[in-house]
C-alpha cells in the first residue's frame, strides 16, 4: 500500500501495463517527452521510448480513429483525450467505429482500446473546459464507461480497463487530480471487473448514489448529515455503461429513499437512468421521492463563486436531502 | 517487394482477371438489388475497376487495407471471398458480418481488409492506425486507405494525413476521383484540379495517375508501397477515374449531364487494357474470353451460395456487442 | 389544406421561410441544384440562388460551425446533416460553440441556427445509419431540440424553429419520408412554441408517449390494444430538449399506467427522464410500473428481419403493454 | 481601404501604442494571476504582440475577428475595452461574459470580435460563417481567424480553408507559429516548416512573414484583406512568432531548454520596432515614453475597474442559456 495522488495511480497504473504487455501503447497530445499537463504520464516516454508513447497532433478525430485501427490490427492503446469537453471532436470514432466494429463485422475483430479523459468542473476552466458527458456514452452499445472517484480506482479501473477486450472510456475528475489515497500498487491480479458499483460507506436512511468526484461531495454530506441523526449509505456508482443496478437497489431496498448526484445534466442523465431502473421493477420501492442532485440546466460558469454554486457540493447535497426528509415527514 | 510488371504476364493476367471479377461482381449485385433481393443501398464500383485492382495488387496479404462505403472491388481485389460478399449484400448469416453490416461493412481482416466504412473519410485514420501497429510491431506491412475526391474535404483526411507524415508511418492513401461525391460534382469539393497537390502540405510525395490505366495504377502503387515498406513513410496516391452509374444504385442521376449518362463506358478500364496491353502481355482472345468466364463463374457460384445462406437468427443480436 | 408527404413539408416550410426572411440561407451535403438525396430541397437552388442555398462539401464539423459563425453576424441558416449519425462529426460546433456561446459570452450574441437531419431505422441502413441521438442532445443546455412525427409536425416545427432565436436540432425520421398527412401549407402565423407535446389519440387506460417515428408504431398499437379492450391515450412526445412533462403527467394521472417508446437506446433516453421526472413528484402516479419500449442495447443491424426485430413495432409495442397489463391483473 | 504604411506615421504610432497595450495587459495579467487574483488559467500572448495589432490594424471596425485561447492581444488590438476585459479576467460582474466566460471568451461583437475561444480550431469555421453572412448581405466586411501551428493539425482547419476557398469567402487566415503548442514543439504538430504552403491545397495564397516585424506583418495582412474584401477569396499568413513564456501562465515549462528559458526577450516586436522604425516614423524617445505611460495608465485603471467591480450573483445563473 502507499499513500498516491489520482494523477499518480494513473501514471503507475498505464506504466504497469505497458510493463506487461508490450503491445500496450500510449498516445495523446502533450504525453510524451513533456510528462503531460499534470504530470499524468511523466517518465512514461523515457522507460518505453518513443515508439511505444507518442506525443499526437491536435487531432482528436484522427488519432482516435488510429487507436482503433491499431486495436483491431493487434495493438492496445491507450489515448489520452486531455479534457472531457474534448470528445465532442472524436465521437465518431468512438461511437461509429470503435463501438460498433466488433459486431457490425460479425464478431471478425476486437477493439481493444482505452480513452481517458478529464472532465467535470471545480477548477474555474469555464464553460468548455469544465464538462461531464458521460449520459452520452451510456447511449452507446458496445462501450465501457467508468469513473474512478479515488487513487485507488484509478489504478484498478485503468488497469481493468487495459486489460478488457473492448473500448472502454475512463473519466476521470479534474478536481480530483491533486487528491491522495492509499493505493495497492503492488497488487496485479485484476479480478475487480468494470461493472461493479460499490458502497462506500454504510447507512440505513437514504442512499446517495454518486459518479466520480461527486462521491467526495457525498461522503462530505453524508457526515452533515449524520449530525441531524440522518445515516446515509453512500454508493460509488463507478461504471455508466453499464449501470450496476443491482447493487443499488439492494441499497435503496434497505433504505427506501434515494439521491443521485452527479456532474453530468439532469435531463436523461445517470439520475434518471437509475430511477427509472428502479421503479419499472417496483413502484413502491421509494418511501420518498427520490431526487436528482446536478448541476442547474446552464453550461458551467467560469466565476469561482459562480461555479461554487453550480456544482453540487458537501453543503448542497446535504441541504436537498434534509428538505427531502423534512418536505415528508 | 513486388515484382516489375513490365515483363510479368502473370501479375498482368491477375490484374486482368480480377477487374472482371469486380466487373462481374457488381453487375450482379445491380441485377440482384434491382429484383428486390438486396436491401438498403449499395454503391457500385463499376468503372473503377482499375483502382482497386492496381492499389491491392501492389499488396501483399499481410499488408492491410480500409475501404468505403464503395468497397466491394477493393475487398475482392484484396482477396475477400466473392461468396461471403454477396451473402453479406443479400443480408445473410453466411454473410462477412452475419447479415448485421451488410454492403458498407464487408471486411475480411485474415486476408488484410478492415472493412468498408460508412462513415466518409474514417478510411483514412483506421489505415494509419494499422500503418501504427505494423511500426511499432517492427513488422513490414504496409496499410493502404481507399477514400473519394469527396472525403477528401472531411476533416479527418488532413489529421491522418498529418499524423501519418509526423511518425513516418507505412501507410498509402489512395484516392479515387471519380468525378462525383453523392450528387454533387468535383468542383463543389475541391478547388484544386489534383488532390495529389495536397501531399506538399505534409512534406511526402503525391502523384496523379490515370485511373483508366490499371498497370499504371500499379505502377504508381508500387512505388509508395515499396517506399512506406522502406520506412520512408506515405504516399499520397490519386487516379482520376469514373463512376458508371449512380451514387446508389437506383440513383436517378438527374444532375448528371444527357452526355454523361449516355455513354458512361467510354471510360472503361477493361477494355482499356484490352486495348493496350492485352498483346504486351501475351493474353489471346481465347484468354480473354475463359477469363470472361471463369470470374461469371465465381459470381453465379457466390449468388447462388448468397441465395441458399439463411437468415440471421434475431436471438443471436447480443452477440458480439461486446468481446467477452 | 393539402396533403403531401413529410420530405415535402419540410420543403415547404424552408422555402416559405426563405421567402419570408431573406437572412434564411440554407447549406449541407447535395442540398443545392441537385435538390437533396431524398428531393427534400428540391426547387430551392432555383428559386433562391447559389448564394442562398449552398452545396457543401462533406466537412460537417467545418460547416455547421460556420453556421453558428454565420447566426452570430446575422444570417439564420439552416444546414442538413444527412443522416443523423453524422452528427457525431459536429458534436463540439453544435455543444460547445452553438449551444454555449450566448450564455458565455454574456448574453452578447444570439445563434438563430437550425441543424435539420435525417435519423432511426427502418431502412436497413446498417449500423452506421440507423441511430437515434436524442438524448445526448437533451442533456445540452442552451439548445433546443423536436422530433417531428407526422407532415404536419415538420412544416410547423421546422417554421418554428427557423423563427427561434436559439440552435435548433430538427431530428426527422428516415422511415417516415415518403409518409403523408394533411398540412396546412398557407398558415403562418406560427404561435406554436417547440416545447409542447400532444395527445393523438385519448384514452384512459394506459399512455402511451412516443417519439418521432415510434408515434405511428404507438397508434397502431392502439389499434391492437383497442380489441382487447384497452383504451390507450397516445402523446407524441415532440420535443426533447426540455421535455413537455406536464403534459405527459395529465395523462399519467389519469390513466396510471406508462409506456414509453423510442428508437434511442434505453439507458439514459428520453424513457428514463420522462419516467424520472414523474416518480420525483408522485410516487404513487403509477399504478403498475411503467415501461420502457427501445431497441435492444446492440447496434442496429442491417439485415431486414433482424432490423424489422430489432425496431420497436407496432407489434411488439402492442405486446409489451399488453403483458405489462396481463402481469398485474 | 487601409492606407499604404510607409508614410503614414500615424499608422505606425498606433501599431506601436496597441503593442505596448498589449504587453502592458499581458504584463498585469501575470501579475495579478500570480498574486492570486485571477481565477482558472490565462494564456498569456507576450513576444506576439506584432502579430495581433498588425493584423488588426489591417481590418475596419466593421470586420471581425475570431481568436483562440491565447486571445487577450486580439481583442485589444481589434478594439475591445481593457477594462470589461480585464473585469472578465477577474470573473466579475461588469466583464464582457459577466464572469462567465473567463480569459478564454472574452468577446465584443460591437467592434467586430467575434470571441476567444477554447476550443483549437474553431476560430476559422466560425470566421467563415462570419464571412459568409458578408458575402451573402453583399456588404464590404472581411473576417479574419487567428490561430496557431498547433491547431494547423486539426480537421476543421482544413474543412473551413477548403470551404472558403469553394466559396471564395472574404477570410483571412492568421497562423501564429509561436514555436510551441501547449508542451509540444513545432515538430510535433507539423512535417513542413511553413504552414503557409498548405494555402496551395486550396488554390489560395499563403505566405510567411516575420512575426517579429509589426510592419511586415501589417502589410502582408492588409494585401490579404483587400484581396478578400475586392471578392478574391481567402488568403493564408502565417506569423513566424514566440511565446515568450509558458502555455499557460504558471506554467513550469520543463519542456523548454535552457537557452530558451534564459532569454525569451531576444524575440521582442516592441524592441524591434523601437530599433529599426521608430526614426523612419518620426517617433521619438519622448513619444516612446509617452505611449508608456499612456498604456500603462490604461492598464492600471483596467485593473482598478476590475477590482471594483462586484461577484456576478449566482441567481442569474439561468439568463441568456437561452434567448428569449
Ligand atoms: C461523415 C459523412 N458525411 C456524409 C456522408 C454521406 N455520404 C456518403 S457517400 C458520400 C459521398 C462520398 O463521395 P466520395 O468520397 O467522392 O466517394 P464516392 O461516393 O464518389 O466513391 C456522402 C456525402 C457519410 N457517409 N459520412
Ligand atoms: C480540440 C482541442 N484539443 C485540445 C485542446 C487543448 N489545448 C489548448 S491550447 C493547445 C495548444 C494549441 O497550440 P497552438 O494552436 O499552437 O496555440 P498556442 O497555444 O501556441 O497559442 C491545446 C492542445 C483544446 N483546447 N481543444
Ligand atoms: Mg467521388
Ligand atoms: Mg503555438
Amino acid at each position: 500500500m502507499a499513500r498516491i495522488k489520482y494523477f499518480q495511480a494513473l501514471q503507475n497504473a498505464i506504466q504497469s501495463e505497458m510493463e506487461r504487455d508490450e503491445n500496450v501503447v500510449l498516445f495523446g497530445e502533450d504525453v510524451g517527452e513533456s510528462g503531460g499537463i499534470f504530470s499524468q504520464t511523466r517518465g512514461l516516454y523515457k522507460q518505453f521510448g518513443s515508439c511505444r508513447v507518442r506525443d499526437t497532433p491536435i487531432a482528436e478525430n484522427g488519432f482516435v480513429s488510429a487507436a482503433v485501427g491499431a486495436a483491431m490490427t493487434g495493438l492496445r492503446p491507450i489515448v489520452e483525450v486531455g479534457f472531457e469537453d474534448f470528445l465532442t471532436a472524436c465521437m465518431d470514432p468512438l461511437v461509429n467505429q470503435a463501438a460498433k466494429l466488433r459486431f457490425m463485422l460479425g464478431g471478425q475483430v476486437t477493439v481493444p482500446m482505452v480513452v481517458y479523459t478529464f472532465g467535470g468542473g471545480g477548477l474555474n476552466a469555464g464553460p468548455q473546459h469544465s464538462q461531464s458527458f458521460v449520459s452520452w456514452f451510456s447511449q452507446v452499445p458496445g462501450l465501457k464507461v467508468v469513473l474512478p472517484a479515488t487513487p485507488a480506482d484509478v489504478f484498478s479501473m485503468t488497469k481493468a480497463a487495459v486489460r478488457d477486450d473492448n473500448p472502454v472510456i475512463v473519466l476521470l475528475s479534474k478536481k480530483l487530480i491533486g487528491s491522495s489515497g492509499e493505493v495497492d500498487t503492488d497488487k496485479n491480479n485484476f479480478d475487480i471487473d468494470l461493472e461493479s458499483a460499490y458502497v462506500t460507506d454504510h447507512g440505513d436512511d437514504v442512499t446517495l448514489v454518486a459518479f466520480g468526484a461527486m462521491v467526495t461531495a457525498a461522503i462530505e454530506a453524508r457526515s452533515k448529515l449524520a449530525e441531524i441523526g440522518c445515516n446515509a449509505e453512500v454508493v460509488n456508482g463507478c461504471c455508466a455503461n453499464p449501470y450496476d443496478i443491482a447493487t443499488i437497489k439492494t441499497s435503496v431496498k434497505k433504505t427506501g429513499r434515494l439521491a443521485v448526484v452527479h456532474e453530468a445534466h439532469l435531463p436523461c442523465g445517470p439520475g434518471a437512468e437509475i430511477i427509472a431502473s428502479l421503479v419499472e421493477e417496483d413502484t413502491s420501492i421509494f418511501k420518498l421521492p427520490p431526487i436528482r442532485i446536478t448541476p442547474p440546466f446552464a453550461p458551467s460558469p467560469f466565476a469561482p463563486n459562480l461555479e461554487r454554486e453550480y456544482l453540487p457540493s458537501g453543503e448542497s447535497i446535504f441541504r436537498s436531502v434534509s428538505s427531502m426528509l423534512n418536505r415528508h415527514s | 517487394m513486388c515484382p516489375d510488371i513490365d515483363d510479368n504476364s502473370i501479375l498482368a493476367k491477375k490484374l486482368y482477371h480480377n477487374m472482371l471479377l469486380i466487373r462481374g461482381f457488381e453487375t450482379a449485385a445491380a441485377k440482384q438489388y434491382r429484383d428486390g433481393n438486396m436491401p438498403g443501398f449499395i454503391h457500385l464500383s463499376l468503372g473503377q475497376e482499375a483502382c482497386a485492382v492496381g492499389a491491392c495488387l501492389a499488396l501483399k496479404k499481410e499488408d492491410y487495407i480500409t475501404s468505403t462505403h464503395r468497397g466491394h472491388g477493393h475487398c475482392l481485389a484484396k482477396g475477400a471471398d466473392p461468396k461471403l460478399m454477396m451473402a453479406e449484400l443479400f443480408g445473410k448469416s453466411d454473410g462477412y458480418c452475419k447479415g448485421r453490416g451488410g454492403s458498407m461493412h464487408i471486411a475480411d481482416p485474415s486476408v488484410g481488409v478492415l472493412g468498408a466504412n460508412g462513415i466518409v473519410g474514417q478510411s483514412l485514420p483506421l489505415a494509419v492506425g494499422a500503418a501504427l501497429t505494423a511500426q511499432v510491431k517492427g513488422n513490414s506491412s504496409v496499410a493502404l486507405a481507399f477514400f473519394g475526391e469527396g472525403a477528401s474535404g472531411a476533416g479527418v483526411v488532413h489529421e491522418a494525413m498529418n499524423m501519418a507524415a509526423l511518425w513516418s508511418l507505412p501507410v498509402v492513401f489512395f484516392c479515387e476521383a471519380n468525378r462525383y461525391a453523392e450528387l454533387s460534382p468535383y468542383e463543389t469539393h475541391c478547388p484544386i484540379d489534383k488532390i495529389s497537390q495536397r501531399a506538399a502540405s505534409y512534406g511526402f510525395p503525391g502523384v496523379t495517375v490515370n485511373g483508366e490505366d490499371v498497370i499504371e495504377v500499379y505502377r504508381e502503387t508500387e512505388k509508395a508501397v515499396v517506399r512506406a515498406r522502406n520506412g520512408k513513410g506515405p504516399t499520397l496516391v490519386e487516379a482520376k477515374t469514373m463512376r458508371w452509374g449512380g451514387h446508389y444504385e437506383g440513383d436517378p442521376q438527374k444532375y448528371k449531364s444527357a452526355a454523361e449518362l449516355e455513354n458512361p463506358q467510354s471510360f472503361d478500364p477493361v477494355a482499356f487494357f484490352e486495348k493496350n496491353y492485352s498483346a504486351d502481355y501475351g493474353i489471346s482472345a481465347s484468354d480473354i474470353r475463359k477469363t470472361y468466364a471463369r470470374t461469371e463463374k465465381i459470381i453465379k457460384d457466390a449468388v447462388i451460395f448468397a441465395e441458399k445462406s439463411s437468415l440471421s437468427p434475431s436471438k443471436n443480436i447480443f452477440n458480439d456487442v461486446y468481446a467477452p
